[in-house]
């Protein structure tokens, strides 16, 4: 097998599974599931060994595809991995199974046309990060919407249209935005070129006027604001987390808001590094805000998932900051972070779904004390808080740490210069991991200590987790911890990537040899 | 040898590990086995490390792990650094955190999450370690919020309890706060000196390239991540809080070491804090504050473990004090004596808690001398030695503290010797009003403790004992001056000694004068005491409040960011304003949409015109400007 | 005036004719009749051209374009049918209705 | 130009004149038959021209599948539903006299546009090009795929009409079954 086809099988193992789907009766659910899961696991291994296969320090994309699809119009079916997608890619196919797994119980409603779904969206996921040319990578962003769209609203909880509503009308506004956008860059490439092309890295090359940047710019920023969210465009996430079901929120949280810091890291600010930088007072602010505003709300809700949500909006702010820092350890930091959050979230997520499968409710007053009677279930979601939290040796240390360290390593030399403003942020920043602190121990506390309370739990007969369960967690948890304290060959995998960012956002400052 | 000293760290680990995992299954005997095993083990260990360094003269052993991350051209390496500070911290750790796991068998018997308990002892072992051994300040920051975590999983022990648990998380939210300092303080050391090896850090801040004001900066916001995890003011408020813990836990990790990692801290990063007289400054004075009105606060309280726990605030506020003016190798000295006499403090009460089945009440006391003799013994010895009578452990660090305040050449002032003395003053008090009211006197114990008094096994109160002696000698090893090679004491600003010998008789004298005092008030279950402080109402209050710092808190900082949270971002920002425009905007796109609806009007005439219209009209655009 | 541009014109009115006839007539079926005289108008002047260029493509799309007539007929007059059976009548105005 | 009327423009003339009146009298007739009869008239002068045109093979058709099968069609389901309603009682809409606006309207700018205009060419008739074998061949060579799917188009609405037809009888059995139950 060659490699490059290796990539290929990779995105389309979905599309083949879910033809294969099709032709299994209704009526055996479990055949569906394990078809799914066996095809997302082959999945996972077709990445692994991609992962295992990238050569760390080259500079460009490896496995790479093209082949001409709509010839008059430049457009390539194109795609490569590259630092930047590398981890993302692995992340989402991790996802996958546990996602399928996680479902297994759950999930008993159209569970063919479900199945489909989530094969269908990890396609459009994967697709996503993959692809190298502009006008795939748009066809693949909005087809994503359209699983997601069905996975909330056909499995979905009691608000389920509202909250689809609210999904599609942000996103759409989005995506508007940015397909003006890109039609415009399409065109400035056939002026400026004489040739039409959607190839991101010719794009890059693009001279566009500093007022031009902004506009576009802007159109993107727009679209990937409201995917990641940033405040204060991210109302829509609470409803959409808190009305999908377990699946689609772990999807929905794990990967699906990575493609809004992924969109800025791999497009946003590099097409227009001008305006990029013209913005970066306004989006270090947004995220800022986004880390503290997200850790309050998240203080004060009742319903379990809102809370997650929240803290979503919160830990997403860090990848903004550091990518923002443009310097090694903050962009670096901020693509740690950005698996991190896909495992802990989702992590969490799936635990949230276990406990709800349970006792049927998702208020935090109903529940008390759970360590008493699910003694495993506790110690995993004190894990998975841990790493939400920050704590060092998981994932979301690492994370953290390197992005706030960027931030600020960013931020002195501009205080040096007299520039206060992005030291003041970058320290306001380190504040999230108190207030994080706050958040989610009054989750674990109220969840799993204090006297038993549970609904639905006669006599406290819970059950505690399966082994199906703790096979899903403990997978996580292992990742996570992985990440805590091995970071370092993903680190080395992604830098060339992040170098070459860094050189297109600041020239100068990386002609200057200051990482 | 290579390994060594990830052995000695991994030891916990392990221990934890196994009880986590198969403690429960195999039950107390494997847990004992491995609970109390290893920590003696790494103990072994650590002696065998600290017998290879001096072997070596003192020359520091460094041992390289793995590398955790290369960024550029940064590198974080975890690496085991071992030199005679971190050499004296390891084995404070691994030697009173053994004797406090084999303590802990008797004390835990028979409680249901008794394998849980050990593992996270063991656990919070392995971190102590990382922390003290940790050669980059990212590991011993690992370490440092390791054993924050591992403190707030034993305070709040006994989750059951919704008290305890969320004393659990005030402690670990406190932390937070001091380590967000930290944090800051270790970017800004990062970005001048380029790596966080705290020896690297020391020399570059030696070599006096980096300006003045941002070695204070960097000193003192690592000094708040100081006061986070020492409890000193204003982020003190949490330990008293954390005594819902089992006792045991309050000795090791409210006592003797974990509070104590903010003195090594600064006492590490001497380096950083030569070069900024103006956080050492500050340091001193927040240690003295701090040991002043802990030990105010000490005086009044009723909890047996409460007054420990202000005592240690007191303790390590003597120790900033010293670190402030310049010593820190007698701010070791005092961490090293103060572990081995708070321990058989705590664990003292906690054998009298022990015996008197679960009272903690000292009011409900008395008495008790007779009944566990062993425990009165040892609890004695440390009272002793915490309220400075020679020839105990504590005399001799506290004079040294005292000494240095007023002559160090580096910040020593009169004023805050005044009030470290006058702090010994009211250490002395307190200490011996406890022993009072606890074991002198008549018995005002219910009648139905009474009866069940019994002295605790010989697993604790041969700990107790071991405990007492090093209470007794502790203070016999010159450790100032074995450090000193690492840790040069300040110079002193008086040209005649006789000076010293004026202040240790003095201070000998503050001692036997808080005896005397005690002993007089304390007398007949604290009557005399009790109408003095008849006179001093509000100021009682006031220091039964303990200030009411926690009630400031509060409302300036808990209430308030609530509320925000609640009022502003929810309910204005999300509901009001974000999702409000939002729904507005929908009400107005259904509102034209129903304007444009109208034209549908399903009549197929209608719309056949309108083509018909739309063609002419398009026709005539095309003629005219096509 | 050359034949090309009377036969244009007629294709014109031919199609005029018929748009108007939708709009004026009352009768579905006359009205899809007079669809039918549109679209001859239209595939007249696709003849013209088809002739002035000499492009055989032309001829080939008038064919494409009966075959697709054939097919709307197909397809309308059951929907009338199945319109006039459940309003028992042909005038477009009672089914105003089916607006959506 | 001048005056030189050739035979072919008196025979594009008489067509003409025969495919407008036939327009002209489908807007006058009232029953749906002679309209219908109307429109054929004006169908077969314009196959009448095609073949003037040189165009034969579509002559053919137009004759074949226009008058033979669409229109035929059509007559059926005229006789099918012989409906004297309002539609056949009032013959106009309610928006004669804007229609007829809109008529002088687009008629009006057609006629400017085509007097704007430069005058066509006339055509050059060449009965060799469209011969049935070079129609057959273009056809087959380059324009097979689309015929097939047209084909297709077709195949789907005859499936379509008569899944109409199968909706409507399930329609009327169930209302049957209704009314039976309402019966009882």
């Amino acid at each position: 097998m060659s490699e490059a086809s290796a990539l290929n099988l990779l995105l389309f193992l979905p599309v083949i599974g879910g033809a294969l789907l099709l032709l299994l009766p209704e009526r055996r659910p479990d055949l569906v599931r394990g078809l799914s899961m066996l095809v997302l696991s082959a999945q996972l291994v077709i990445a692994a060994w991609l992962y295992l296969q990238f050569e760390a320090g080259v500079s460009g994309l490896q496995f790479e595809t093209r082949i001409p699809w709509i010839a008059a119009w430049g457009v390539h079916y194109h795609i490569g991995l590259d630092g930047l997608n590398l981890l993302l890619v692995l992340l989402t196919a991790f996802l996958g199974p546990l996602v399928v797994a996680g479902a297994f119980t759950s999930i008993t409603k159209d569970v063919k046309l479900f199945h489909g779904m989530v094969l269908f969206l990890q396609f459009t996921m994967l697709g996503t990060f993959l692809a190298q040319d502009l006008f795939l990578f748009y066809v693949f962003w909005e087809a994503m919407l359209i699983p997601m769209f069905l996975i909330i609203g056909i499995w979905g909880g009691e608000r389920r249209i509202y909250a689809t509503l609210k999904f599609f009308l942000y996103t759409a506004f989005g995506s508007i935005l940015m397909l003006a956008a890109v039609v415009y860059l399409a065109f400035t490439v056939l002026s400026q070129d004489g040739t039409p092309s959607f190839a991101i890295a010719d794009l890059y090359l693009l001279e566009l006027s500093v007022p031009v940047q902004v506009l576009l710019l802007t159109g993107f920023a727009l679209s990937f604001a409201i995917k990641v969210p940033m405040v204060p465009l991210h109302t829509w996430l609470p409803d959409a987390h808190v009305e999908a079901p377990t699946a689609g929120s772990v999807i929905l949280a794990g990967v699906l808001l990575k493609m809004g810091t992924y969109g800025f890291l791999k497009l946003g600010f590099p097409l227009f590094p001008d305006a990029a930088q013209l913005a970066t007072p306004l989006i270090m602010t947004l995220a800022v805000v986004s880390i503290l505003y997200g850790a309050g709300l998240a203080l004060v809700q009742d319903d379990i998932k809102k809370i997650i949500a929240y803290s979503s909006v919160s830990h997403l702010g860090y990848v903004m900051l550091g990518l923002v820092s443009y310097n090694l350890l903050g962009v670096q930091g901020a693509i740690i972070q950005m698996v991190s959050h896909g495992l802990v979230a989702g992590g969490l997520f799936l635990m949230v779904g276990m406990i709800y499968e349970r006792c049927h409710s998702r208020d935090l007053g109903a529940y008390g004390g759970l360590a008493k009677v699910l003694p495993v279930y506790s110690v995993f979601f004190m894990l998975l808080t841990l790493a939400a939290i920050g704590l060092p040796t998981t994932s979301g240390f690492t994370g953290e740490f390197l992005v706030l360290l960027g931030a600020f390593h960013a931020a002195w030399p501009l205080y040096e210069q007299g520039l206060t403003y992005p030291l003041a942020l970058a320290s306001a920043a380190v504040l999230g991991i108190v207030l994080g602190a706050l958040y989610m121990l009054r989750l674990v506390r109220r969840l799993l200590f204090g006297g038993l309370q549970a609904p639905e739990a006669q006599g406290g007969t819970l059950r505690d987790l399966s082994l199906r369960e703790m096979g899903i967690l403990a997978a996580l948890v292992a990742a996570i911890f992985y990440i805590g304290l091995f970071p370092n060959d993903f680190l080395q995998k992604t830098e060339q990537a992040v170098i070459e960012y860094q050189e297109r956002v600041l020239p100068e400052r990386a002609a200057e040899g200051v990482r | 040898m290579d390994g060594m000293l990830t052995l000695l760290v991994l030891l916990p680990l392990a221990g934890f590990l196994l009880n986590g995992l198969l403690g429960r299954r195999l039950g107390t005997g494997f847990v004992n086995v491995v609970g109390v095993g290893l920590p003696f083990l790494a103990f072994g260990v650590a002696l065998w490390a600290w017998r290879t360094l001096e072997a070596g003269d003192g020359a520091p052993i460094v041992e390289t792990v793995f590398t955790w991350a290369v960024v550029g051209e940064y590198s974080f390496e975890v690496a085991f650094y071992l030199d005679r500070l971190s050499a004296v911290m390891a084995l404070i750790v691994t030697g009173v955190g053994a004797l406090i796991h084999l303590y802990s068998i008797g004390y835990m018997k028979g409680d249901e999450g008794y394998a849980r308990y050990f593992a996270y002892l063991n656990l919070f072992l392995f971190f102590m370690l990382l922390l003290v051994l940790g050669r980059s300040l990212l590991v011993l920051f690992v370490g440092w919020e390791g054993v924050g975590l591992a403190s707030y999983l034993l305070i709040g022990f006994w989750f059951q309890d919704a008290a305890k648990a969320r004393a659990g998380r005030k402690a670990f939210i406190t932390n937070r706060v001091g380590d967000a300092g930290f944090l800051l303080g270790m970017f800004l050391v990062f970005t001048f000196a380029g790596t966080l090896e705290m020896d690297r850090i020391n020399e570059a801040f030696a070599a006096g390239l980096i300006p003045v004001g941002v070695a204070t900066a960097a000193g003192i916001l690592l000094f708040i991540g100081a006061t986070g995890k020492s409890a000193q003011i204003p982020l003190h408020v949490w330990l008293p809080d954390a005594m819902a813990g089992p006792t045991p836990v309050s000795a090791l990790i409210h006592a003797a070491t974990m509070v104590t990692a903010g003195v090594y801290l600064v006492a590490r990063l001497s380096g950083v804090y030569l070069e900024a007289p103006a956080a050492s400054t500050l340091i001193a004075v927040i240690g003295v504050l701090t040991a002043f009105l802990a030990a105010t606060i000490a005086l009044v309280q009723t909890d047996i473990k409460k007054v420990l726990a202000y005592s240690t605030i007191s303790q390590l506020g003597f120790m900033f004090l010293a670190l402030g003016v310049g010593a820190y190798g007698v701010a070791v000295f005092h961490l090293f004596t103060h572990a081995f006499f708070k321990a058989a403090l705590f664990l003292g009460a906690g054998s009298v808690i022990h015996a008197l089945n679960g009272e903690q009440d000292i009011r409900r006391m008395g008495g008790l001398a007779r009944r566990i003799p062993w425990t009165f013994g040892t609890f004695a010895i440390a009272t002793a030695a915490i309220a400075g009578l020679p020839p105990l452990a504590g005399f001799f660090s506290k004079d040294e503290i005292l000494w240095f305040a007023i002559a160090s050449g580096e910040g020593g002032a009169l004023w805050l010797w005044a009030l470290g003395s006058l702090t010994a003053l009211l250490t002395a008090l307190y200490m011996f009003r406890l022993l009072w009211l606890v074991f002198l006197g008549h018995s005002r114990m219910e009648p139905e403790t009474e009866r069940h008094v019994h002295e605790s096994p010989v697993t604790m109160t041969s700990v107790l004992v071991v405990l007492a002696a090093f209470s007794v000698i502790a203070g016999w090893f010159a450790l100032p001056q074995y450090l000193e090679p690492l840790l040069a004491l300040p110079e002193v600003r008086f040209a005649w000694g006789g000076w010293h010998l004026l202040q240790v008789i003095f201070a000998v004298l503050l001692a036997l004068l808080g005896l005397a005092g005690a002993a007089w008030l304390y007398r007949d279950g604290g009557r005399p005491a009790d109408e003095l402080w008849q006179r001093f109402r509000r100021l009682h209050r006031v220091l039964a409040g303990k200030y009411f710092v926690d009630e400031f808190y509060d409302r300036a900082l808990q209430r308030p960011w609530r509320w925000v949270s609640d009022r502003v971002f929810l309910r204005l920002g999300d509901r009001l304003l974000i999702d409000g425009s939002l729904h507005g905007l929908a009400a107005l796109a259904r509102w034209s949409a129903a304007a444009f609806a109208r034209v549908q009007s399903g009549s197929l005439h209608w719309y056949a015109w309108m083509t018909l219209f739309g063609l002419v009209a398009v026709l005539i655009w095309v003629w005219r400007y096509v | 005036m050359s034949d090309a541009n009377l036969l244009l014109a007629v294709s014109g009115m031919l199609f005029a004719l018929g748009l108007v006839g939708v709009v004026v007539r009352r009768n579905l079926l006359v009205m899809l009749m007079f669809l039918e005289l549109m679209l001859n108008g239209v595939l007249l002047s696709l003849a013209v051209f088809t002739q002035l260029l000499g492009a055989e493509a032309g001829a080939v799309l008038m064919f494409l374009v009966f075959v697709v007539a054939a097919a709307e007929i197909a397809i309308a007059v059951p929907i009338v049918l199945l319109l006039v059976r459940a309003g028992r009548t042909l005038d477009p105005g009672s089914y105003a209705g089916l607006k959506g | 130009m001048g005056v030189a009327v050739t035979i072919e423009t008196v025979f594009f003339g008489i067509f003409s004149l025969g495919a407008l009146a036939g327009a002209v009298a489908m807007f006058f007739l009232r029953h749906p038959m002679r309209v219908a009869l109307a429109l054929i008239g004006t169908m077969l002068s314009l196959a009448a021209i095609y073949a003037q045109l040189g165009l034969h093979v579509i002559a053919v058709f137009q004759v074949l599948i226009y008058v033979g099968a669409v229109m035929v069609f059509m007559i059926y389901a005229i006789m099918l539903l012989d409906v004297r309603d309002r539609s056949f009682t009032e013959r106009f809409s309610p928006l004669l006299v804007a229609g007829l606006a809109g008529l002088l309207l687009l008629v009006g700018v057609l006629v400017d546009g085509l007097l704007r205009g430069e005058p066509v060419v006339t055509p050059v008739i060449r009965e060799d090009v469209f011969s049935v074998g070079t129609f057959a061949a273009v056809f087959m060579d380059e324009f097979w795929v689309y015929f097939a799917l047209a084909a297709v188009l077709l195949l789907v609405a005859e499936i379509a009409a008569s899944a109409v037809i199968d909706i409507r009888r399930r329609g009327e059995d169930l209302a049957a079954a209704r009314r039976e139950k309402l019966d009882e």
